[in-house]
C-alpha cells in the first residue's frame, strides 16, 4: 500500500485524478444508504422538480430524490459491473491460461470456441441468453460474464503464451511442477499487470453495456436505481434543452473517463516507455 | 505467395467451420427460448387445435435436429427460407435493411477510419504536448459515455437546436444518395464518435510502442525528421495491429448498432434482428445473425490477410 | 365535460333507424376548425407493432396493423368522429328480434383493383374470423353468429344463436375490415380494399406508405395525397421527430415531457377522454390470486389518484376495477368508488391467512407512456400494507406474446369499446379470447348473456351496473384509471370539430379524417 | 593514419544524464577526446561504462530520458550539444553515420535493404536514386557480400546476420561520411562470421579514409581495428592511448584486471577410470522438431562422467543447446537412446520420475529471463527443495541459507529479494544455487557467461569450478565462446549442424592437427595481437590458393 501511495505521488495528474474520482465512486456506492437522504424509490415529491437544498439535483419523471437515485445508482450500476468483470476475469484468465499452458487441442477447442461467442453479435447473444435466463440481476452478471470472458480469455492466452516461452516456466515444467502450480505461481503473477491494466478498460466496456442492456429495457430492472435507465427514463428532455439526463450520464462517463486515465498510466508504467 | 493463398484456405475453412458452430448455438438457443413461433404468431387466440395445425404448417412439429438439417440442407443450396411469421423470403424481408446497415456502417467508416488513422499519427508525433492530451481527452470522453447517450446529445444539438440534421432516418427507397446522407448524418456521426476513439488509441500506442525499436533510432541516427520518422519509417510497421483494430470496429459498426438504431429509428439489421428474437422467427434470426457471425469472420481474415501483406516477413519468406 | 348516464337513450327504434346510435363520449369542447383541405403528405408516427405484422385483420393487435387496414378498408359500420355508430359500407341494417340482422349494402363502392363491393365479399370477410380453423383475435366477437348469408345482390343477413343488441356496434371491430374474394374465394389480403388510400409499400416496423384513393366512395374523407406510417416505439425518438418538424402526428406523447411540448407554438396537444385503461391482470385461477382476499389486498393498496396525478399528470379519472368507462354507456355512476386503503389492504392479506404478500409484476414501457412509472409507483403505494410488489419490466417488443397472458401477474392495456358488453365479452367472459385474469363467474357470465337479449334500457342499465360491482369485488384485474388520449399533432395538421375517444388519434382513422392547411 | 592535424571531432568534458527512478543521473561524467580525419579510436568497457552513450554524444544525439548537462561536441567547428534539431539532423547520414550492433534489429523489417541504403543519399541530394542504387551495389560488392547485384532488393529477414552487418556498413557509407561509429558490431555475430565482418569494416574505412569510433567489449576485436583506445569505467575514462601502448604497457590498475581477465583455468582433474559409468549418456541421439523436413541433431553421443565437465561447443545453429534440449525431455529423441546411471531415461520430461527430472538439472544463458520477476529468492531456491526433497520450514530456510553461502551471496541480505534487485552476476549465481539445490548429478550450463562482463563471468566459472569439486557434478557446459572452454572443460565437444564434428579430452583437442571446421573455429577466435587479422587472412588466402 506504501509502495502504491508512493507510486502514485509520481503519477501524472490525469492518474491522480482518476484515483481520487474511483475512490469516490467506491465510497458512495458503499456507503449508498448512509449518505442517501431519502429512499432508493421513495417518490418525495412531484416530478421535475428543480435543484433545492432538500432535493440537491431536483427530483426525477416520478418525483423521486435524483440525488438519492444517483447515490443508490452507483452501487446498483458500480456493483454489478464490478461483480460481472471479476467473473469475466477469473473464468477468462484461467481458461486462458489453460490454453497457453497446455497447447495443443485444448488450446484449439477453446479458442475455436471462443471464436465462435464473439463472432455472434455481443448484443443479439446477451439478448438471447436473457430471454432464455430471465431478466434478472443473477443472469445479467451470468450472461455478460460469459460474453466479456471472452475477450479476456484472448487476451490472457496472449499474455500467457509471451510468459510460457520464458526459461523460469521451461524449468517449472520440467522440474515436474503440475499445471495448476505453474498457472497461479508462475504465469499469472507476470500476466497481472497487462490483465489489471486490461480489467480497467473491460470494466468500462462492461459498464456501457450494461447500460446498454438497460437502454434497450434489458438490464437492472426498476426501481432499482441505475444510471443507463436513469438516461433513458429522462431522455426525451434533452430534446427540450433539460440537463437533468446529463447527471447520470456524466456520472458514466466520469467513472469511465478516470479508469481509462488510471489504465493509461498503468500501461504506461508497464511499457516502460519515457515519453 | 502460395503458402498465403494455402493460409486464405485455411481460414476460410476455419471460418466456415465457426458459421457452421454458430448456426447451431442460434438454433439451440432458440429452441430453448420459452414458447415457440406458433405461440407467438397465434398469440392470445392460440387454442391446441390451432396450434398444432400451425406447427404441422411451419414443419415445427417435426423433432429438433430434422429441422435443423433441413434448414441446412436449404441454406447450402442457397435457399435462405422463408420467415416464420410473414411466410415473406428471408431476402425480401433484409435486403433493404442489410443495404440500410451496410450504409450506415460504410458511411461511418469513411469518416472515422481515416480520421482515426490521421489523429493517431498526429498525436504520436506530438506525444506529450497539449495537442495530443487534448485529443487524448476527447477520444477517452467520447467512448466513456453511453451510445445512447452520444445520440440523444448529437439530436438535441444538430436536430433540435440548429435544425441542421433530421432528428430521425426517414428512409424512402427512392432517395437520392446526397438526401441518404443528409437523412444518415447524425446517426453516422454518432457511430463514429464512438469507434474513433478505439482506433485512434490504437493507432498512436502502436505507433509509440515502436519507436523504442532500434530501427527507429537508426532512422533517427540516419537524420529523419519526426514526421518522416512516424508516418514513413514507423506507420508500415503499424499496419498489422491498427488494421486489426479497424477490422473490429467495422465489424462493430455492422454488427452492434441496435442501440443507434433504436435512437435514430434507423430500419438496419439490429431492430429486425431483436423484433426476431422477440418473435422466434428462427430463420430470420438464424440468417441475420450468421451474415453477422460471416461479417466479423470476413473482417478479421481481411485484416490478417492485411497484416501479412504488410509484413515482408510472413509475405516473402525466406 | 358532459357527465353521462342518465341519458342512455339507447331504444330499439334507433337500431332500426339504421342510422346511428348515440354513443355517450365525452368531448371536450372546441372551436370550429378550418374546412378541410386536400393534398400534402401526411407523416405518421405509431408505437405498436412489428416487422413481421401482416395485413391480415384476423392478426391485427397494434395501431400499425389497424391504422394500416382502415386506410385501406372499411367495415359495415363505424364510430364516427362524433363517438357515434355511422353506417360505412352498409348504408342500413334492421332486426326484429335482435338475433336476425339485415344488412342493406351501399351501391356503387369499389374496391382498389375495380371489383364491386358485393355480399360475397362481406360474407367471407366476416367468416375470416368464424369456424374450428380461425386463428382470428376476434373469434369470439362472432362466436354468437350461426349463420351469415346473402340477400340479393345487395343484403347480407346475419343469423345470431342468441340475442344481441349491439351487434351492429361489434361490426365495427377493426378485425372485421372487409376485402374483395379473388376468383376462388379466398380473401385478397394484400391490402386491396374500398378505403380512402392505396397501398404503396407495405414495410411494417419501418414505414408504410400509402397514396390518395381518387375514387374513395366516402364524402370529405380522405385529403391526403400521400401518408407516411411510421413505426417509432422509442417514445423520446418520436417526440423530438414531433418538434423538429420530421413527422406531423405521434400517437402518443409521453406525459413528462408535455409541458415543455405545450410550450411549442408549432405543436398541438390533444387530450381526449376516452375508455382506455391499463389492467394490473393476475390470473386469478391461480395461487396466490385464486384468493379474492389477495385480489382485494392489491386492489386497495393502489394510489389511484396519486397514479393519475403523477403518472397522467392529470389526464385521466381514476377507475373503479371495472373496465366501463364514465364516458360510456351503461356506466354505473352510483357505484362506491375504492380508495386507497393500506389497512384495508392488511386486513384482507390477513383474511387470506398471510403476513405479507411478496409478487412481481410485469410491465414494459411499449404498453402505454408511463406504464413503468405506474407500476414503480404502485410498489411504493403497495409497500406500507406488506405487499412487496417486484417490478419487472419487460422489453417492448414481444411483450404482448411471450409477458401478456403468460405471467402470473401482468401489466397490459385496453382500448375503448363503443359498448361494455363488447369489452365483457372478450376479457371477462368464460372462453373470452382475451380473458387474462382468467376470471370465471357464473353470475356475471349469466347477467352477459340476458343483457343481451334485453330490450329494456332501464333493465339493461341495472344489468350492467351489477356486473361493475362484480368485477370491482371479484375481478382479476386491477384498473387504475382511465387513460385520456393524449398525442399531439403538428399545428398545420388540423381536424373536424369533434374528435373520436374510441382509440387515439381520432378513432384510429386520422389519415381519413384529418388534413393539412 | 594515426596524424591528427586539425581534429575533426573534439570531445570536451561530456556530461550526460539519465533519468532513473525519477531522478537524474549522470551516466557520463566529463569525458574528452579527439579524433582526427581518417583515425579510428577503440572505445572500450564493460557494460554500464557509457561506451554507447558517449558515442551517441558524439553525434549529438541521446536517447530518450537523457539529456545532456554540460561539455561540448565539435564536430568540424559545429557545436552539437546545444545546435538545434535541424543542424543536427543534416548532419546525420551525410556527415557522421552509425552502425548499430543488431542489424537485424536495426534494418526497417519492412523496407528492402537498398531502399533504406538510398534513402538519405537521394533525400539529402547528393545523389540521384539510381546513382544512389549503383553505388550501393558498389559498396556491397566492395564488403564481399554475396551476389552484390540482388541482395540489396531483399528484405532484411531474408538476409543473414552477418551480410545484414556488412549492409548496415554500406548503408553508413554511403553519403561517404566524414566519421561512422561502431557501436559493437560484431558482438552478436559468430566468430567465423566475425572475422569477415571485422576484415570487411576495416578495410572500407581505410579505403575512403574516414574517421570512427569503434565501441566494443572485446580486447582483442578492439586491438584489430583501432589506431587509438580509450578505456572507459562507470561513465569515465580510466585511461587512453595509441593501440599498441595500450595493449602493451596499460597504465591502471583495472586495465590491467581487464588485461588479465582469461588467466583463470580450472585444476586438471584425473582421467576417468577405466569401467566407470557415466552419470548420462547419450547414444546416438537424433532429434527432429515436428513439422521439420531436416533432424537438427544428428547421431549425437556424448558421456558425462561425475565430477567432469563435457564443453560442448559450435557455433549458432550448431545444435548444442538442442542437445541440451533433448537430454532435458524438452525435444525428445526421434532414434537413439538416454541412460540415467546406467538405467533408461524416458525421453519426454512429462514420462520422467521425480528422482529423473530432480538428476539433471540446467541453468540458463539468460538470468532475466530463467527467474520468476515476481518470486523471491526464498522461493526461487526454496521451491526445488521442497519438491524434491521435502525439506519444510526451519529446515528449509537453513538449507536455502548455507546454498546462497555456498554461492558467495550474504543470506540475510538476499533470501527476501526480487531478481530485479540483482545485478547480472548475482542472478546467474541465483540459476546456479536453483540447479544445486535440486541436488542433481548433472548440471546443464547452457551458455551461463555469455550476457556476463568478463570479469563477472571469471566469478561464475570459479564458483562453478569450486561446486563441481564439493558436490562431484558432471558439467555439460554450452558455449560458443573458445577461451572459456580453455579454461574449464576437461572433455570437449565440436558440434556443426547438428552433428559432433570432433570430441575427446581438452588437450586432443587443442592440439594440432584439428579437424577442419574445429581449425576454422580456433583460428577465428580474435587474439590480442593487433596483427593478427591481417595474419590470419593472409594464412586463409595461402591455404585456399
Amino acid at each position: 500500500m506504501n509502495g502504491f501511495l508512493h507510486e502514485l505521488g509520481k503519477a501524472p495528474l490525469t492518474a491522480k485524478f482518476g484515483v481520487v474520482v474511483v475512490l469516490l465512486y467506491i465510497l458512495v456506492a458503499l456507503f449508498a444508504p448512509l449518505l442517501a437522504p431519502f429512499g432508493e424509490s421513495e417518490v418525495v415529491g412531484w416530478e421535475y422538480q428543480p435543484w433545492t437544498t432538500e432535493n440537491w439535483l431536483g427530483t426525477d419523471s416520478l418525483g423521486r430524490d435524483m440525488a438519492t437515485r444517483m447515490i443508490y445508482g452507483a452501487r446498483n450500476t458500480i456493483g454489478i459491473a464490478l461483480l460481472t468483470t471479476i467473473i469475466a476475469f477469473v473464468v477468462g484468465s484461467t481458461a486462458g491460461f489453460f490454453a497457453a499452458v497446455l497447447q495443443g487441442w485444448v488450446d484449439q477447442l477453446l479458442s475455436r470456441a471462443v471464436d465462435v461467442v464473439i463472432s455472434i453479435p455481443t448484443l443479439i447473444f446477451a439478448l438471447l441468453l436473457l430471454t432464455i435466463f430471465g431478466a434478472s440481476v443473477t443472469s445479467l452478471i451470468g450472461v455478460i460474464a460469459l460474453i466479456y470472458a471472452t475477450f479476456v480469455y484472448r487476451i490472457a492466452r496472449a499474455v500467457a503464451m509471451g510468459i510460457v516461452v520464458m526459461d523460469y516456466v521451461e524449468a517449472a515444467q520440467v522440474r515436474g511442477e503440475g499445471l495448476w502450480w505453474i498457472m497461479r505461481k508462475e504465469i499469472l503473477p507476470n500476466a497481472a499487470p497487462p490483465l489489471v491494466a486490461e480489467f480497467g478498460l473491460r470494466f468500462c466496456f462492461v459498464f456501457l453495456t450494461i447500460s446498454g442492456l438497460s437502454f434497450l429495457g434489458l438490464g437492472i430492472q426498476p426501481p432499482a436505481a441505475d444510471w443507463g435507465s436513469m438516461v433513458r427514463e429522462n431522455a426525451s428532455l434533452i430534446t427540450f434543452g433539460d440537463l437533468t439526463p446529463l447527471i447520470p450520464a456524466a456520472a458514466i462517463g466520469l467513472l469511465t473517463v478516470a479508469v481509462n486515465f488510471i489504465v493509461d498510466w498503468m500501461l504506461h508504467k508497464a511499457s516502460g516507455l519515457k515519453t | 505467395m502460395h503458402h498465403l493463398l494455402r493460409l486464405f484456405v485455411q481460414r476460410l475453412a476455419l471460418g466456415l467451420l465457426t458459421l457452421f458452430v454458430v448456426s447451431l448455438v442460434i438454433f439451440l438457443s432458440i429452441e430453448l427460448l420459452p414458447g415457440d413461433v406458433a405461440q407467438q404468431v397465434l398469440g392470445q387466440s392460440a387454442t391446441p387445435e390451432n396450434l398444432a395445425a400451425f406447427r404441422r404448417e411451419l414443419g415445427l412439429d417435426q423433432p429438433a435436429h430434422t429441422r435443423y438439417l433441413a434448414w441446412f440442407g436449404g441454406f447450402l443450396q442457397g435457399d435462405l427460407g422463408n420467415s416464420l411469421i410473414s411466410g415473406l423470403p428471408i431476402w425480401d424481408l433484409i435486403s433493404e435493411r442489410l443495404y440500410n446497415t451496410f450504409f450506415l456502417a460504410g458511411f461511418a467508416a469513411l469518416i472515422s477510419v481515416p480520421l482515426a488513422v490521421l489523429l493517431g499519427v498526429v498525436s504520436a508525433l506530438y506525444r506529450e504536448t497539449l495537442l495530443d492530451k487534448s485529443i487524448n481527452v476527447a477520444t477517452l470522453t467520447a467512448i466513456s459515455v453511453p451510445e445512447f447517450f452520444v445520440g440523444y446529445i448529437l439530436v438535441w444539438l444538430f436536430a433540435v437546436e440548429f435544425a441542421l440534421f433530421p432528428s430521425i432516418a426517414n428512409l424512402s427507397e427512392d432517395a437520392s444518395l446526397g438526401d441518404r446522407i443528409y437523412r444518415t448524418f447524425l446517426p453516422a456521426l454518432t457511430l463514429t464518435l464512438i469507434v474513433t476513439a478505439h482506433m485512434m488509441r490504437m493507432t498512436r500506442a502502436s505507433l509509440i510502442n515502436l519507436l523504442a525499436l532500434p530501427y527507429i533510432e537508426m532512422a533517427q541516427l540516419k537524420g529523419a525528421s519526426q514526421r518522416r520518422l512516424i508516418v514513413i519509417h514507423a506507420l508500415p510497421n503499424a499496419i498489422a495491429p491498427i488494421v486489426t483494430v479497424i477490422a473490429i470496429n467495422l465489424a462493430y459498426l455492422i454488427v452492434g448498432v441496435v442501440i443507434v438504431e433504436v435512437v435514430f429509428v434507423y430500419p438496419g439489421m439490429g431492430q429486425l434482428l431483436v423484433d426476431s428474437v422477440a418473435k422466434r422467427d428462427f430463420t430470420v434470426v438464424q440468417t441475420a445473425c450468421l451474415l453477422f457471425a460471416a461479417t466479423y469472420i470476413l473482417f478479421n481474415l481481411a485484416s490478417d490477410l492485411i497484416s501479412i501483406a504488410s509484413n515482408p516477413r510472413l509475405l516473402h519468406r525466406k | 365535460m358532459k357527465k353521462f348516464g342518465s341519458n342512455l337513450q339507447i331504444g330499439r327504434r334507433g337500431f332500426l333507424a339504421g342510422s346511428a346510435a348515440l354513443v355517450g363520449l365525452s368531448q371536450m369542447p372546441r372551436a370550429a376548425q378550418a374546412q378541410p383541405q386536400k393534398g400534402g403528405t401526411f407523416r405518421l408516427s405509431v408505437n405498436q407493432g412489428g416487422t413481421s405484422d401482416t395485413l391480415n385483420p384476423a392478426e391485427a393487435s397494434g395501431s400499425q396493423q389497424i391504422m394500416v387496414g382502415w386506410a385501406l378498408r372499411n367495415n359495415l359500420t363505424e364510430i364516427g368522429s362524433d363517438n357515434k355508430l355511422k353506417p360505412e359500407l352498409a348504408v342500413s341494417w334492421s332486426s326484429d328480434d335482435a338475433k336476425t340482422w339485415v344488412f342493406k349494402l351501399r351501391q356503387g363502392v369499389t374496391f382498389h383493383n375495380g371489383k364491386s363491393l358485393a355480399p360475397e365479399d362481406v360474407i367471407a370477410s366476416l367468416n375470416l374470423h368464424r369456424g374450428e380453423e380461425s386463428t382470428s383475435g376476434a373469434k369470439s366477437l362472432l362466436a354468437g353468429v350461426e349463420d351469415i348469408v346473402a340477400e340479393g345482390s345487395d343484403g347480407v343477413v346475419v343469423t345470431l344463436s342468441a340475442p344481441n343488441a349491439d351487434f351492429p356496434f361489434i361490426l365495427s371491430d377493426y378485425h372485421f375490415q372487409i376485402m374483395p374474394v379473388n376468383g376462388d374465394g379466398t380473401l385478397d389480403m394484400s391490402g386491396t380494399g374500398t378505403g380512402g388510400y392505396t397501398l404503396d409499400s407495405w414495410k411494417p416496423g419501418v414505414k408504410t406508405v400509402l397514396k390518395r384513393n381518387p375514387d374513395y366512395w366516402k364524402d370529405g374523407a380522405a385529403h391526403f395525397d400521400t401518408v407516411e406510417l411510421l413505426l417509432i416505439s422509442d417514445s423520446g425518438a418520436a417526440t423530438t421527430a414531433l418538434v423538429t418538424g420530421e413527422i406531423d402526428a405521434v400517437q402518443s406523447a409521453e406525459y413528462k415531457t408535455l409541458g415543455l411540448l405545450g410550450r411549442d407554438k408549432n405543436v398541438e396537444i390533444e387530450s381526449i377522454s376516452g375508455g382506455f385503461h391499463p389492467t394490473f391482470a393476475m390470473q386469478s385461477s391461480q395461487a396466490p390470486f385464486s384468493d379474492n382476499n389477495v385480489r382485494l389486498a392489491l386492489k386497495y393498496g393502489v394510489d389511484r389518484e396519486a397514479l393519475v396525478k403523477q403518472v397522467l399528470r392529470g389526464h385521466g379519472t381514476v377507475a373503479n376495477d371495472h373496465p366501463v368507462a364514465p364516458s360510456m354507456p351503461f356506466f354505473d355512476a352510483g357505484l362506491e368508488q375504492r380508495a386507497y386503503d393500506p389497512d384495508k389492504a392488511k386486513f384482507h392479506l390477513k383474511e387470506a391467512g398471510l403476513d405479507s404478500l411478496s409478487v412481481s409484476l410485469s410491465v414494459s414501457d411499449s404498453l402505454f407512456a408511463g406504464a413503468v412509472d405506474a407500476v414503480t409507483l404502485y410498489r411504493e403505494h403497495a409497500a406500507p400494507a406488506g405487499i412487496d410488489l417486484q417490478v419487472t419490466r419487460e422489453p417492448g417488443d414481444g411483450y404482448w406474446s411471450d409477458v401478456w397472458m403468460k405471467k402470473p401477474f401482468f401489466t397490459s392495456s385496453w382500448g375503448a369499446r363503443p359498448v361494455p358488453d363488447m369489452i365483457f365479452a372478450t376479457a371477462y367472459s368464460k372462453g373470452g379470447d382475451w380473458n387474462e385474469s382468467q376470471f370465471s363467474n357464473d353470475s356475471f357470465q349469466q347477467l352477459m348473456l340476458a343483457a343481451r337479449s334485453e330490450l329494456d334500457d332501464a333493465k339493461r342499465a341495472q344489468m350492467y351496473g351489477d356486473m361493475q360491482a362484480i368485477l370491482r369485488d371479484e375481478g382479476g384485474s386491477v384498473i387504475p384509471f382511465f387513460r385520456n388520449f393524449v398525442y399531439a399533432r403538428r399545428a398545420d395538421v388540423h381536424h373536424g370539430d369533434d374528435v373520436a375517444s374510441n382509440w387515439s388519434l381520432d378513432g384510429y382513422k386520422a389519415i381519413e379524417r384529418w388534413w393539412k392547411a | 593514419m594515426t596524424e591528427t592535424q586539425s581534429p575533426l571531432l573534439r570531445v570536451e568534458n561530456l556530461q550526460i544524464e539519465g533519468l532513473s527512478e525519477d531522478r537524474w543521473k549522470t551516466i557520463v561524467k566529463g569525458v574528452d577526446l579527439t579524433l582526427g580525419k581518417g583515425e579510428v579510436l577503440g572505445l572500450i568497457g564493460e557494460s554500464g561504462a557509457g561506451k554507447s552513450t558517449i558515442g551517441l554524444g558524439a553525434m549529438g544525439y541521446v536517447r530518450d530520458g537523457c539529456r545532456f548537462s554540460s561539455g561540448s561536441v565539435h564536430f568540424d567547428g559545429i557545436e552539437l550539444t546545444g545546435a538545434d534539431r535541424e543542424t543536427r539532423r543534416n548532419l546525420r547520414s551525410t556527415r557522421i553515420a552509425y552502425v548499430a550492433q543488431s542489424a537485424a534489429a536495426s534494418f526497417n523489417p519492412a523496407f528492402k535493404l537498398i531502399n533504406q541504403h538510398t534513402e538519405f543519399p537521394v533525400r539529402r541530394g547528393v545523389m540521384s536514386r539510381e546513382d544512389a542504387q549503383k553505388d550501393a551495389i558498389d559498396l556491397y560488392r566492395q564488403l564481399q557480400l554475396p551476389n552484390p547485384e540482388e541482395i540489396g532488393f531483399r528484405y532484411p529477414h531474408q538476409v543473414s546476420g552477418g551480410q545484414l552487418q556488412r549492409a548496415m556498413t554500406a548503408m553508413a557509407m554511403a553519403c561517404r561520411p566524414d566519421l561512422i561509429i561502431f557501436d559493437e558490431p560484431t558482438t552478436a555475430l559468430d566468430v567465423t562470421t566475425q572475422i569477415e565482418v571485422l576484415s570487411a569494416i576495416r578495410n572500407i574505412v581505410e579505403e575512403f579514409g574516414t574517421s570512427a569510433i569503434y565501441i566494443t567489449h572485446d580486447l582483442a576485436v578492439v586491438a584489430q581495428m583501432a589506431d587509438r583506445i580509450m578505456v572507459l569505467r562507470h561513465g569515465a575514462e580510466v585511461e587512453s592511448a595509441d593501440t599498441a601502448t595500450m595493449l602493451n604497457a596499460p597504465q591502471q590498475d583495472y586495465t590491467k584486471s581487464l588485461w588479465a581477465v582469461r588467466s583463470f583455468k580450472a585444476a586438471a582433474k584425473p582421467a576417468v577410470a577405466e569401467g566407470q559409468v557415466p552419470v548420462v549418456s547419450l547414444r546416438n541421439v537424433t532429434a527432429q522438431y515436428p513439422g521439420m523436413s531436416k533432424p537438427v541433431l544428428n547421431d549425437v553421443s556424448i558421456d558425462f562422467h561425475a565430477g567432469r565437465t563435457v564443453a560442448v561447443v559450435g557455433e549458432s545453429g550448431s545444435g548444442k543447446s538442442t542437445t541440451a534440449r533433448s537430454l532435458m525431455g524438452l525435444l525428445p529423441p526421434v532414434s537413439g537412446n538416454m541412460v540415467l546411471n546406467g538405467a533408461a531415461l524416458a525421453p519426454e520430461f512429462r514420462k520422467r520420475s521425480k528422482a529423473e527430472l530432480q538428476a539433471v538439472q540446467m541453468i540458463y544463458q539468460m538470468a532475466d529471463t530463467a527467474l520468476n520477476p515476481k518470486q523471491r529468492i526464498r522461493d526461487i531456491i526454496g521451491r526445488p527443495m521442497t519438491y524434491y526433497r521435502g525439506l519444510k520450514g526451519k529446515q528449509l530456510t537453513e538449507e536455502i541459507r548455507a546454498l546462497l553461502r555456498d554461492i558467495e551471496l550474504e543470506p540475510d541480505q538476499f533470501i527476501n529479494r526480487l531478481p530485479s534487485e540483482l545485478s547480472g552476476g548475482q542472478k546467474q549465481r541465483i540459476g546456479i544455487a536453483r540447479a544445486l539445490a535440486a541436488s542433481p548429478r548433472l548440471v546443464i550450463c547452457d551458455e551461463v557467461t555469455s550476457a556476463l562482463d568478463q570479469l563477472v563471468a571469471e566469478g561464475i566459472l570459479r564458483l562453478l569450478d569450486k561446486l563441481q569439486r564439493e558436490h562431484d557434478l558432471a558439467y555439460m557446459f554450452i558455449t560458443h565462446d573458445i577461451s572459456t572452454v580453455r579454461a574449464i572443460a576437461d572433455e570437449v565437444v565440436v558440434m556443426q549442424h547438428g552433428r559432433i564434428v570432433e570430441q575427446g579430452a581438452k588437450a586432443q583437442i587443442f592440439t594440432p592437427p584439428h579437424a577442419p571446421y574445429t581449425d576454422l573455429l580456433l583460428s577465428s577466435v580474435p587474439e590480442m595481437d593487433p596483427g593478427w587479422l591481417d595474419r590470419v587472412l593472409a594464412e586463409r588466402v595461402a591455404q585456399s590458393a
